[in-house]
């Protein structure tokens, strides 16, 4: 057992699959001898060598395609994109090539290719780069999508990313980069694509994921003060969504809040709130309530705090949820 | 020097459609040097030279023009492909495929260049290469499934080192350089290994997409071993090749700083000779080159296009005289390289490929929906199983309902 | 009054807009002398000329892009995606910029660009030609989706999104070009961004839009032979939706299906199921089912009628949820 | 000829990181002529002339070489860039600011060609353009209000013909093509208008993006009116700029068939005479041109970055001598063009400039959450209308309650 934050423990993830695996390699802007923007690959180029931690021309439809190139050869590339906001250019690689060459080839090529994306705002910074698009790609078929919210499961996850054979996204809450936790390098965190329980409750469940993990557990834990016992639940995986725990947590406390940064509309809040709506219909006293960013741009840094969904925007919609 | 170099064809009458086209735009295609030997009329050249990059190229040594056995075979092969077009064209016609892309007039360009691969280099195609695929290996009938509707892939692109046909336009020309930079680092890790390289096929038209430019900034960061084949048909579906460049498109690997080439793409000797001398190239350590095939589509862009719209028909018939088949053809009886005995048995062995075609095609099997699920993961992923589940269960709803259409 | 198919319907509002305003322009691949890979914009160069009926480079990004600038220059480009598989190396300046242009300028600039898409499938065609994308664009703030069903609508709707301030993304429903209807040229359709109820009932209502309101239609009347009265809504616009006129349809009919092509897993249809199920809660006898595509790329030509939404797999659906 | 025309320096030191970031690679620049007026030593040549598409181009009707208060003008706007540079540093640094990005090094660059514009060009800006930006009469603590957080924008484009910084890289470049097609259309329907281009801004590292290969297929299919100005400052954060191209970047212009000329980005004058010449080109209708600036980013990528992690300092030191403004300085003195009161007077103004920058920015109105639901659409919109109804009714929940932090 170590103590370290989440950057540091998705180097050593990374460290970790780079020793075990010699087709594995990073590649990306920035990510040798500067160690990322985020410093996130510190290291590992002096460690690894620059044919293992590749410093790519900028362009990101370029380091997704040549990743899909690298992987029909069988390497397994993990690919950063700088920031949430940059993925763009690469979407039409992601979309239309990564997700569908296993369907294409009828099951027989793979791309197992990792893309990396910090992502989500709360850190005061200019444009694109607080955004949370998984929404964008938890739609196209093809793709898995996973987000560490502590650093025991961001060490792991990141190297079950590398070793699945499908291509996974991995969207990292930037501004929790710096939380610390506890890691066991000893035994791996489970199926990376399953919910987690946070916390036991019985008259409500808030899931969230990600950087607002800690905003959900602090909302519990301000609701058992007014006497509402509260289940907190990590989603981890946003592609699949794990929708027996979360039913089965609902069919025990009849209300569900959904939170998360992405803007509500069109977020991936709606398909947890329409399935589990149906899943658990007889159950729910009151309608799954989503809290979310609003249907804008992500707005200058100056006033994100109030876009951002808190603690009091959770216990707002707690308290619609009781209502009922 | 030997062997010719002759300018590009100007062509009035896309001349005339292209000032029609454009009311704006100073579209003019500059006159170029492109590498000939086996000219229209049949005759050959007995070397070829170039300038690339400043510096003398002889691609002597990788031409084919003194060999019979290997002329006869080119010609078998490009008389091979267009006879299975035009089988293909006729089973579209008859219902039997969705739709059909057509090759013909590309001929040269597609077995001159696949010819020049070696078995361990890997060719990633756009969707119109059935030329190139069959020297692969790749059987007639497994080009078809796609176009039947029966699958989006059709091979193993594994056993033909020939990769899936790629309908973004543009998208295979990234996966060429990250696969070449794979061959890079086996070369590294094996020195042994054969020296091999990747090939990326792409139209005049796909030639503008971003995806080509960041795959040529890659492959010469890296000085991968890729060799950029782009076939310039001069149309993408209705547009002509003059909207897309204004300067031959060879001339784009200046900026990055490799070499590129604009050769006859409807001389196949040429045209296999340049390849193998940029394979060399590139598998040698040397890093990318373009080539550029100068070649027409003569027919429609597919099926279900109607050229008619939007070209005329002295532009097609110009290029008749151009035709890779027959100048191959004029040069084998004239030179007494090939007898009748030797099209005549070609010309029963495409009867038999096509017949065998055909019976193929009629009996291919249709693939079921439930088989579907099981091809998006490759690791188990509840929501297809959840699916799959619903699936089934909807469907024996009817069975038992007797519902069902 | 005239009859006419969508195509044309689509074909004549465009020419009435090029007629009206001297900065309209229509942009994308093979739209002038061919017409279109679909003939909707035939004739268009002829009448107009190249320089309002421009044959484009063949790069999405680079129609989309250039468009903004057009827009920034005061002119109003209406651009032609090929096939809605074809979308994505544009997808981040519609993303990115065309979006989020008015944001970021504080509310000075428009860029009042219309991308025009031909999606859906049952078209028996190959990959990327059968594709429903909208759910990729909805979650984006700042851009606006409509998709015609009918002759009339689209008629309208291309010349309204023409003229609307903000940018536009037309989906039209390519396999009903050739569907037939009257067309009433004299008179706006109303709202563009409002939904209209085709078809009256009491005891469960159908959304759709696009290509399946016909289905929706047809699933209605096999269900009014059960003895079931069934709303059908046109939802005609996908951002914004129109909730007002479905929420007023479900609280009167307690039952709510949605309806489309795209993989349901992230589609719009959570969003309508989450946000109708939140305004109705206390009205819905059923939980709101979804009827759409599995999650899966779509499937190849010779089965697509499994995967396509039907009349029966709607009226499995309805039944489904008075089941409850 | 008349002029220097000098080959790009080569820096050892850069040679050896290179080598250390590619383990495989072929990345090595060419030397490549650059045109240079003014010598790192003050000196200044008497003319300029350069072959460009094999025809000579002679820039001399466009050098301010021998204007005195021209001069001193181009020296007083970058003493004053690089003044604001500094002052804006020194407000991150004390947290009035949430991120700068210096230009120090560029600042002839940006002076040189933003001065070549007339007020009827438009220009897009990355975000590193407050050199040209000044120019384009945009107020100094406008452009801070971006990097303190209370805009994505800052001020109104169309007033000054300066588009806002666009961060997502490359993508402006697009908008530069099609707003050149915009002019061009405009002056073909009023031919009165006074001819206008538009200027793109991008980086060595943006370069790389597919956007910029699309714009200048755009720009030359269409011949728009635009001219690509491209500051390679040997750097994308920390990746050196050998990553992106083995040849000078001027060279990417060939293969669309358009001029590209590398300048060197330190000398004011012969930046403003290239830019002013690749301007009138592409008004008076012979299509855009490509310039690549060829300088250094002195300082950090922003004040976020730390550049000691992958640049020696030999490196940063060897291109101090070629500092812009030292050079302009040096020649100013030794030719009598400028006196000691000129250096105190600007001095005094640069100190001026900087006090009311402080002031403005800390007297910047914060924009509140309500603002922002105003300008998602132009027309109204029920879910943002909904959205806000919700954010008030949310907020004055805390008024009442007495709940809010
Ligand atoms: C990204 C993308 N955009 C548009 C299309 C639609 N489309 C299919 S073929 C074609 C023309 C291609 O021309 P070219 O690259 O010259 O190849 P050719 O068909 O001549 O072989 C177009 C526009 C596509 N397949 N992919
Ligand atoms: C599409 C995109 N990818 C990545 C980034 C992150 N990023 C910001 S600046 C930068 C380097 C840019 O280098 P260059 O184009 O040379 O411009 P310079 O900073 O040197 O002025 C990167 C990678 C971005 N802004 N946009
Ligand atoms: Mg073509
Ligand atoms: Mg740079």
């Amino acid at each position: 057992m170590a103590t370290m934050t989440i950057a540091k423990a998705i180097n050593e993830g990374l460290r970790a699959s780079l020793t075990q695996d010699p087709k594995t390699l990073l590649m990306g802007e920035d990510i040798g001898e500067l160690g990322g923007v985020y410093r996130v690959t510190d290291g590992l180029k002096r460690d690894f060598g620059a044919l293992r931690v590749v410093d790519s021309p900028l362009a990101e439809s370029g380091i997704i395609g040549t990743a899909i190139g690298l992987a029909l050869r069988g390497y397994r590339p993990i690919c950063e994109i700088q920031f949430d906001g940059f993925v763009f250019p690469g979407f039409n690689q992601i979309t239309t090539q990564l997700a569908k060459l296993r369907t294409r080839s009828d099951g027989m090529l793979s791309a197992p290719v990792v893309i990396r994306i910090p992502y989500g705002g709360g850190i005061g910074s200019v444009e694109h780069h607080s955004e949370s698009p998984e929404a964008l790609f938890a739609h196209t078929a093809g793709l898995r999508i996973i987000t560490p919210s502590n650093p025991q499961d961001a060490y792991w996850m990141i190297q079950q990313a590398v070793s699945c054979e499908d291509p996974v996204i991995v969207f990292e809450p930037k501004r929790r980069y710096w939380l610390k936790g506890e890691v066991d390098t000893s035994a791996p965190a489970g199926d990376p694509f399953s919910a987690h329980v946070l916390r036991a409750g019985t008259d409500a469940t808030i899931v969230a994921y990600g950087p607002l993990v800690p905003v959900a557990l602090a909302a519990a834990s301000a609701a058992a003060e007014d006497g509402r016992s509260v289940e907190v639940i990590d989603l981890r995986s946003i592609s699949p969504i794990d929708f027996d725990t979360v039913t089965e947590s609902v069919t025990r406390t009849g209300r569900l809040i959904v939170a998360h940064e992405a803007p509500t509309f069109g977020g991936i809040g709606g398909e947890i709130a329409a399935r589990i709506s149906e899943r658990a219909f007889l159950s729910l006293e009151a309608p799954v309530i989503r809290v979310g960013g609003f249907h804008m741009p992500y707005p200058v840094a100056r006033v994100e705090e109030h876009y951002l969904p808190d603690i009091d925007r959770i216990l707002e919609a707690l308290d619609r949820a009781f209502a009922y | 020097m030997s062997g010719s170099r002759v300018p590009a064809a100007e062509f009035e009458v896309e001349e005339v459609l292209r000032a029609a086209h454009s009311a704006i735009g100073g579209r003019q295609e500059a006159a170029v040097d492109m590498l000939q030997v086996l000219a229209p009329d049949g005759t050959m050249a007995g070397g070829l030279t170039a300038e690339i990059d400043g510096e003398p190229v002889d691609f002597s040594p990788y031409l084919a023009a003194t060999d019979a056995a290997h002329l006869r075979s080119l010609y078998r092969d490009m008389f091979l492909v267009r006879r299975f077009d035009q089988e293909s064209t006729a089973l579209q016609r008859q219902g039997q495929l969705a739709l059909w892309v057509p090759l013909t007039g590309q001929e040269a360009a597609q077995i001159g260049s696949g010819r020049a691969l070696q078995p361990q280099d890997y060719a990633f195609p756009t969707y119109r290469e059935h030329g190139v695929a069959l020297t692969r290996g790749v059987e007639p009938a497994e080009i078809l499934r796609l176009f039947r509707g029966v699958t989006n892939g059709g091979w193993d692109p594994r056993e033909r080192n020939f990769h899936l046909y790629t309908l973004v336009l543009a998208a295979q020309s990234l996966h060429a350089v990250g696969y070449a930079m794979g061959i890079q680092r086996d070369q590294l890790a094996d020195p042994s290994l054969p020296e091999a390289a990747s090939v990326a096929y792409f139209g005049d038209g796909a030639s503008s997409e971003g995806d080509i430019h960041e795959s040529m900034v890659f492959a010469a960061s890296f000085n991968a071993p890729v060799v950029f084949f782009c076939q310039n048909n001069q149309w993408a579906i209705s547009v002509p090749a003059a909207v897309q460049t204004r300067v031959p498109l060879a001339r784009r690997a200046e900026g990055y700083g490799f070499p590129g080439v604009r050769v006859d793409g409807n001389d196949v000797v040429a045209v296999e000779a340049v390849t193998r001398w940029a394979l060399d190239h590139a598998r040698s350590g040397k890093g990318p080159v373009l080539i550029e095939a100068y070649t027409y589509r003569m027919s429609a862009h597919t099926t279900a296009d109607d050229p008619t719209k939007y070209r005329l028909s002295g532009d097609e018939q110009e290029w008749q005289p151009r035709d890779p088949l027959v100048r191959l053809e004029a040069h084998l009886r004239s030179q007494g390289l090939a007898d009748g005995g030797f099209f005549d048995e070609l010309a029963a062995e495409a009867r038999a490929m096509a017949t065998a075609l055909r019976d193929a095609v009629l009996s291919m099997t249709v693939p079921d929906m439930e088989s579907r699920f099981a091809t998006v993961y490759a690791e188990p992923h509840p929501l297809v199983q959840e699916e799959l589940r619903f699936f089934q269960q909807y469907e024996a709803g009817f069975v038992d309902e007797g519902k069902h259409a």
